[in-house]
């Protein structure tokens, strides 16, 4: 039998509850990359539905066209800003920009990589994904 | 290829795609909703070469981007030599079949194929 | 048949000493294979605790010299040192400090770039070296990821030796158990280094990790060598309430006092011109004193202790400088140094006794040698100074696993292999411990006789404590708390924890019977009914060897070379 | 005379109690882990270690749990503690303000039994990425002196070199969770300990062992790391300057 290596597995990997904010934006990202693929690669096929002439690409605009597609377009669009984003705050923070200055630490500990820059910086692409979606969900149904 | 050189692509790629997407999410913006989904509209796009380029580019550039970090999460999720293998191979090869698909799209569009 | 493996050298204890030893072997002989064996993985070792400094002459170009250090430890020993040993220390200690640097080691800089010096307890010249207040922890880990280095060096991570392997005159090979699977090996070598550290867990009220059990010490014992000096046990003057848990001398050194409740430096009754630098046995005796006299605080615990006063050091050089201890004082105490007074109260901390070896060393059996808290080769005396205690287990650690190399390279090693030993140290544990009976509970035992110790052999001593505490433990030891009750093989701590206090009885009754032949008062070994220090009867170490009834009470004479005892006075 | 003797044992009347979970398992043995519990009395300043270790000693003997320095120092007692990975030592019954304390071994790391959890691959990663200064000269020839390092230039590194090895951050990485290759925080941490001190001249080759597809682009600045760290590392911060390093962003 290998040995057990009692690893926390996926479900530890995606509990967002436990380790604040930063989890769950790596959650986020997560969710909306793999989203964000899903639907890319459905895009592609649904673009390549003009190749079938007018006819064709009426009908597939039908199948979505409709307010569970819209609602779908709106989860979409919300995933790409989050993404996007958080995405290019990611790579700032990758790049060791905004992460902090190596310091002498003093207890109680507060780590300075988890500071307030990164914070904001989560916190709004989360709420422009919310405010992106909101005004795309408006642009559809407003029609 | 070195991981590095493999993430570095990554992360050009976002980038690059950040600004593209942003022309492509904008233009469909300059016009109204429903309209720009209109075949004729559509299709005029198409034929627009630089358009038509960019296009282009924005697919290659996601789809490397997106299956490597799908590649990422799965070599994260289990390991072993040949299921990484698989997992890079196979990531590599419908990044291939999705440029391919959506290339003959845009190219048979562009050139009024349809 | 019992498993086996096999290496040149073996090293057991991976604390400073271990660890400085396996680096000298590696570099020494890098044909070699060393073992380094150890009943905790090899950096959890109690030397990660050690906190105020290294002690070296670095700075001669201002003024310090190492014929200062060598008096002022001598002195600081109450003239039981043996010169020539505090000498060799003295003497190769600044190059090690140069090279842990170039090892990495982070010390404390001064602005120009060179190492940082600060003020210990009887030094006439400020040199412990420092690494903020976490000097032992980074020179673990500098020894530690240094080692990594080396190929030829390999760890037995939680492996607990039970005795040693000789044939009369030469040493062949250790047991141990292997905790995590619980089997039971014969490690075979050519050379040992005991680096077990110190035992003072013996007390319950200790400065030490749950760790520091005599358990090296005992092996040695039984193997036929002899303890020294083993009645001379320093207690700190600061440890913090209620934990026990150290508060450096550095405090002290940068400038920290100590106040009784009419809020007096009370330390310039006792030892004027050093004040709260005096060496450790004296300020820990003026504290019972000024407790005795009613000059003490109650802790919320009920016990008596004074304060310590760092709140005009302020905040930031507190967080500079005494980082490792504001952390525990607010955490454990609930104290902010910046702040509080911190209660404080004096605490077992170090044994000057050990292995008896010579000046390089080597014990009485061929091949083994000894180094750091777990030898006793005189350094010391009856009093250590602080920060001198890394230096020995940096410099010996050094000097026995050079020596242990060339012992290999120059011998052959031939003889017939002792298995009937091995079978009599299995029947020992596993017949005699394992698989032994009775219903006393063997932690309520080591509770007791480690309250026993602190009770009746702590900073002053008289006849009658220690012939009662004698008794007490020589009762305890016929109580039948030799089981073990976790019945399973693998990681039994519980197992590990008998074989302790089996070995806790035997040094324990020598630390006392020790306390009682010496009828003076010297260094840290304080007499209430022999208040002076006596030349003429006691100038000399203790020596105890193993009986099966009674230990074997011998002396030997201490090694003068250029300072005559004379009084001792700060 | 009377000397006050032992004081951590003494409880005063101001002890309360609580349950304590303690989680049982020996691989060779049993199934799978089980809860027991025990009630213990505690005081404000009473760890979770005194209380495992109160169990050990009056209630059963066989509790199998790492320690040593009971200080936060040695790095032995990490475990998780109500679901999060603390070490025992370093945290006070008192402020998990829950009657109920919850102990299990450490996540991402095989259990040897109950609480005590093998540590070899954390060893060997914290080996790999070569842990040591590299120069011609680290070993010393007679009368030189130390290398020339000002306070400032310490700085760069020290918050790192005070990694304790207790594998707390290994046990909270969400990489770790489900990636046995991983080189971890821990390692990842050290790498930039050595790389960041002013004495060291190895950078390209630890950053060339760190650039695998287990190295250090799979870390994805989760900051768990840093949230459970004891010690203050910053794990994640010193992650992240080190992946700068690679990118280009510093030199
Ligand atoms: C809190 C504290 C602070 C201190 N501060 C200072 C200071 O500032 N300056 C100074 O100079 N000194 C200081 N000292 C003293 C100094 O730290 C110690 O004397 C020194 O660290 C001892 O190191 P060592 O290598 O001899 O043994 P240790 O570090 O104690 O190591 C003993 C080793 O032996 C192993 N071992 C024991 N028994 C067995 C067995 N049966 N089988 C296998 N392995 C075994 C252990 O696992 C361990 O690895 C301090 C001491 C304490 C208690
Ligand atoms: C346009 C702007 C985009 C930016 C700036 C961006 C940026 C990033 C970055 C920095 C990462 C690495 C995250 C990490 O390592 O923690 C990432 C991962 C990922 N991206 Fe994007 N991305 C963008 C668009 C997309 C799109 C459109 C897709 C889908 C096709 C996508 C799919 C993914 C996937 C699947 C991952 C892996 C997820 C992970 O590892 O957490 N990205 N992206
Ligand atoms: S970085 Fe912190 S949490 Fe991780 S092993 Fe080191 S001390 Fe422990
Ligand atoms: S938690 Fe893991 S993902 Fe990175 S920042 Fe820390 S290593
Ligand atoms: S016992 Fe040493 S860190 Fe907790």
């Amino acid at each position: 039998m290998p040995q057990d290596e009692h690893k926390e597995g996926i479900g530890g990997m995606m509990n967002p509850t436990r380790y604040g904010i930063e989890r769950v934006a790596y959650l986020l990202m997560r969710l909306s990359g793999l989203g964000l693929l899903a639907y890319f690669v459905a895009h592609i096929y649904e673009t390549s539905n003009i190749l079938r002439g007018q006819v064709g690409w009426n009908e597939f605009l039908e199948l979505t066209q409709t307010t569970e597609g819209h609602l779908f377009l709106a989860i979409v669009i919300a995933m790409c800003v989050f993404h996007t984003v958080n995405g290019i705050r990611v790579m700032l923070g990758h790049g060791g920009v905004g992460v902090g200055k190596p310091a002498r630490p003093d207890y109680p500990y507060d780590p300075a990589s988890q500071n307030y820059r990164h914070k904001i910086g989560i916190y709004s692409s989360i709420v422009l994904a919310a405010v992106a979606a909101m005004y795309g969900l408006a642009v559809m149904f407003g029609e | 290829m070195r991981e590095s050189t493999i993430m570095k692509i990554h992360y050009g790629t976002a980038l690059a795609a950040v600004a593209l997407v942003a022309v492509h999410i904008l233009m469909r913006l300059t016009q109204n909703f429903a309209e720009s989904l209109e075949y004729e509209s559509v299709l005029a796009n198409y034929k627009f070469i630089p358009y038509a380029i960019m296009l282009e580019l924005i697919l290659i550039l996601l789809a490397v981007h997106g299956f490597n970090g799908l590649r990422v999460i799965l070599i994260e999720l289990k390991q072993g030599r040949i299921y990484e293998k698989a997992v890079s191979y196979g990531c590599l090869a419908a990044m291939i079949g999705l440029i391919a698909y959506g290339s003959r799209t845009i190219i048979m569009t562009n050139m009024g194929l349809v | 048949m019992v498993d086996s493996i096999e290496f040149d050298l073996i090293i057991c204890g991976s604390g400073l000493a271990g660890l400085r030893a396996a680096i000298a072997a590696a570099k020494k002989g890098p044909h070699l294979k060393i073992g380094v064996v150890s009943k905790v993985q090899v950096m959890r070792s109690h030397s990660v605790s050690a906190e105020g400094g290294t002690a070296a002459v670095l700075f001669e170009d201002e003024g310090d010299t190492i014929e200062s250090h060598i008096y002022d430890t001598v002195k600081g020993s109450d003239f039981l040192a043996d010169q020539d040993v505090a000498e060799r220390m003295c003497v190769e200690m600044p190059q090690e400090i140069h090279q842990l640097d170039h090892w990495g080691m982070p010390w404390s800089r001064r602005p120009d770039g060179r190492i940082d010096q600060r003020n210990f307890g009887g030094y006439s010249f400020p040199r412990a070296t420092y690494a903020s207040d976490k000097v032992g922890f980074f020179e673990m880990q500098t020894l530690y990821d240094t080692c990594q280095k080396f190929e030829n060096i390999e760890y037995l991570n939680e492996w607990f030796v039970t005795s040693i392997i000789h044939d009369g005159k030469r040493f062949m090979g250790v047991t141990a158990i292997e905790l995590g699977s619980g089997t039971f090996y014969t490690i075979k070598g050519k050379a040992l280094i005991i680096a077990t550290g110190g035992a003072g867990r013996l007390y319950s009220f200790s400065t030490y990790a749950l760790s520091s059990t005599p358990d090296g010490l005992d092996m040695g014992l039984r193997a036929g060598m002899a303890l020294k000096d083993m009645e001379f046990v320093q207690f700190h003057p600061t440890g913090i309430l209620p934990s026990g848990i150290l508060i450096t001398e550095g405090a002290r050194g940068e400038g920290g006092y100590l106040l009784n409740n009419k809020g007096e430096r009370f330390m310039k009754t006792y030892a004027a011109g050093k004040m709260e630098l005096a060496p450790r046995d004296i300020v820990s005796r003026s504290i019972m004193t000024e407790i005795e006299e009613g000059r003490g605080f109650k802790h919320e615990t009920g016990v008596d202790c004074m304060k310590l006063d760092l709140r005009h050091l302020g905040d930031e050089k507190i967080k500079e400088k005494l980082g490792g201890i504001r952390e525990i004082s607010i955490k454990f105490s609930g104290q902010d140094p910046a702040k509080d007074l911190l209660d404080i109260r004096p605490v077992c901390h170090y044994m000057m006794g050990g292995l008896h070896t010579d000046i390089d060393g080597a014990t009485e059996i061929q091949g083994v040698w000894a180094a750091g808290e777990a030898a006793c080769n005189s350094v010391h005396g009856s009093n250590r100074l602080g920060a001198n205690s890394t230096s020995e287990c940096i410099v010996w650690g050094k000097i026995t696993g050079e020596l242990a190399i060339d012992y290999i390279q120059n011998n052959t090693f031939t003889n017939p292999w002792p298995h009937h030993l091995v079978a009599s140290e299995e029947k020992r544990i596993y017949d005699g411990i394992f698989r032994g009976n009775g219903d006393v509970n063997p932690y309520e035992i080591r509770q007791q006789l480690t309250d026993t110790m602190n009770d009746k052999a702590y900073v002053y001593k008289n006849e009658t404590d220690l012939i009662e505490g004698l008794k007490t433990i020589r009762d305890l030891k016929k109580q039948t708390w030799k089981h073990v009750d976790d019945k399973a093989k693998e990681y039994n701590t519980n197992f590990a924890n008998v074989m302790e206090l089996d070995s806790m009885f035997r040094v324990a009754e020598i630390v006392l019977l020790g306390a009682i032949n010496r009828k003076e008062s010297r260094g840290a070994h304080s007499r209430t009914d022999y208040p002076k220090r006596d030349d003429v009867n006691f100038l000399h170490h203790t020596l105890a060897y193993y009986d099966p009834n009674e230990p074997i009470m011998k002396t030997h004479p201490v090694t003068i070379t250029r300072y005559q005892p004379v009084e001792r006075k700060y | 005379m009377a000397q006050v003797s032992s004081t951590s044992n003494e409880q005063s009347s101001t002890a309360k109690s609580i349950t304590l979970k303690i989680s049982r398992y020996n691989p060779e043995h049993d199934e799978s882990s089980q809860f027991m519990e025990f009630n213990v009395k505690y005081e404000k300043w009473t760890t979770v270690l005194e209380a495992i270790l109160d169990v050990k000693k009056h209630f059963d003997h066989s509790v199998a749990v790492r320690y040593s320095c009971r200080q936060a120092t040695c790095g032995s007692c990490g475990m998780i503690i109500n679901g999060k990975p603390r070490l025992a030592c370093f945290t006070k019954i008192s402020e998990l303000d829950s009657d109920v304390v919850t102990v299990e071994p450490m996540n991402n790391f095989p259990v040897i039994r109950d609480l005590a959890v093998k540590f070899e691959k954390l060893f060997d990663s914290h080996q790999k990425i070569k842990p040591y200064l590299i120069r011609d000269d680290t070993e010393l020839v007679s009368d030189e002196k130390e290398f020339l390092q000002t306070p400032e230039e310490v700085e760069q590194y020290i918050q790192f070199a005070n990694c304790i090895k207790c594998g707390l951050c290994n046990s909270a990485c969400p990489t770790m969770a489900t990636d046995s290759s991983f080189v971890g925080p821990q390692a990842l941490a050290q790498a930039y300990r050595y790389v960041a001190d002013s004495r060291d001249k190895g950078k390209d080759s630890r950053l060339k062992i760190i650039d695998d597809s287990h190295g250090i682009w799979r870390c994805h600045f989760a900051g768990s790391c840093s949230q459970v760290c004891p010690k203050g590392v910053d794990p994640a911060m010193g992650i992240q300057l080190l992946r700068g390093y690679m990118l280009g962003f510093r030199s």
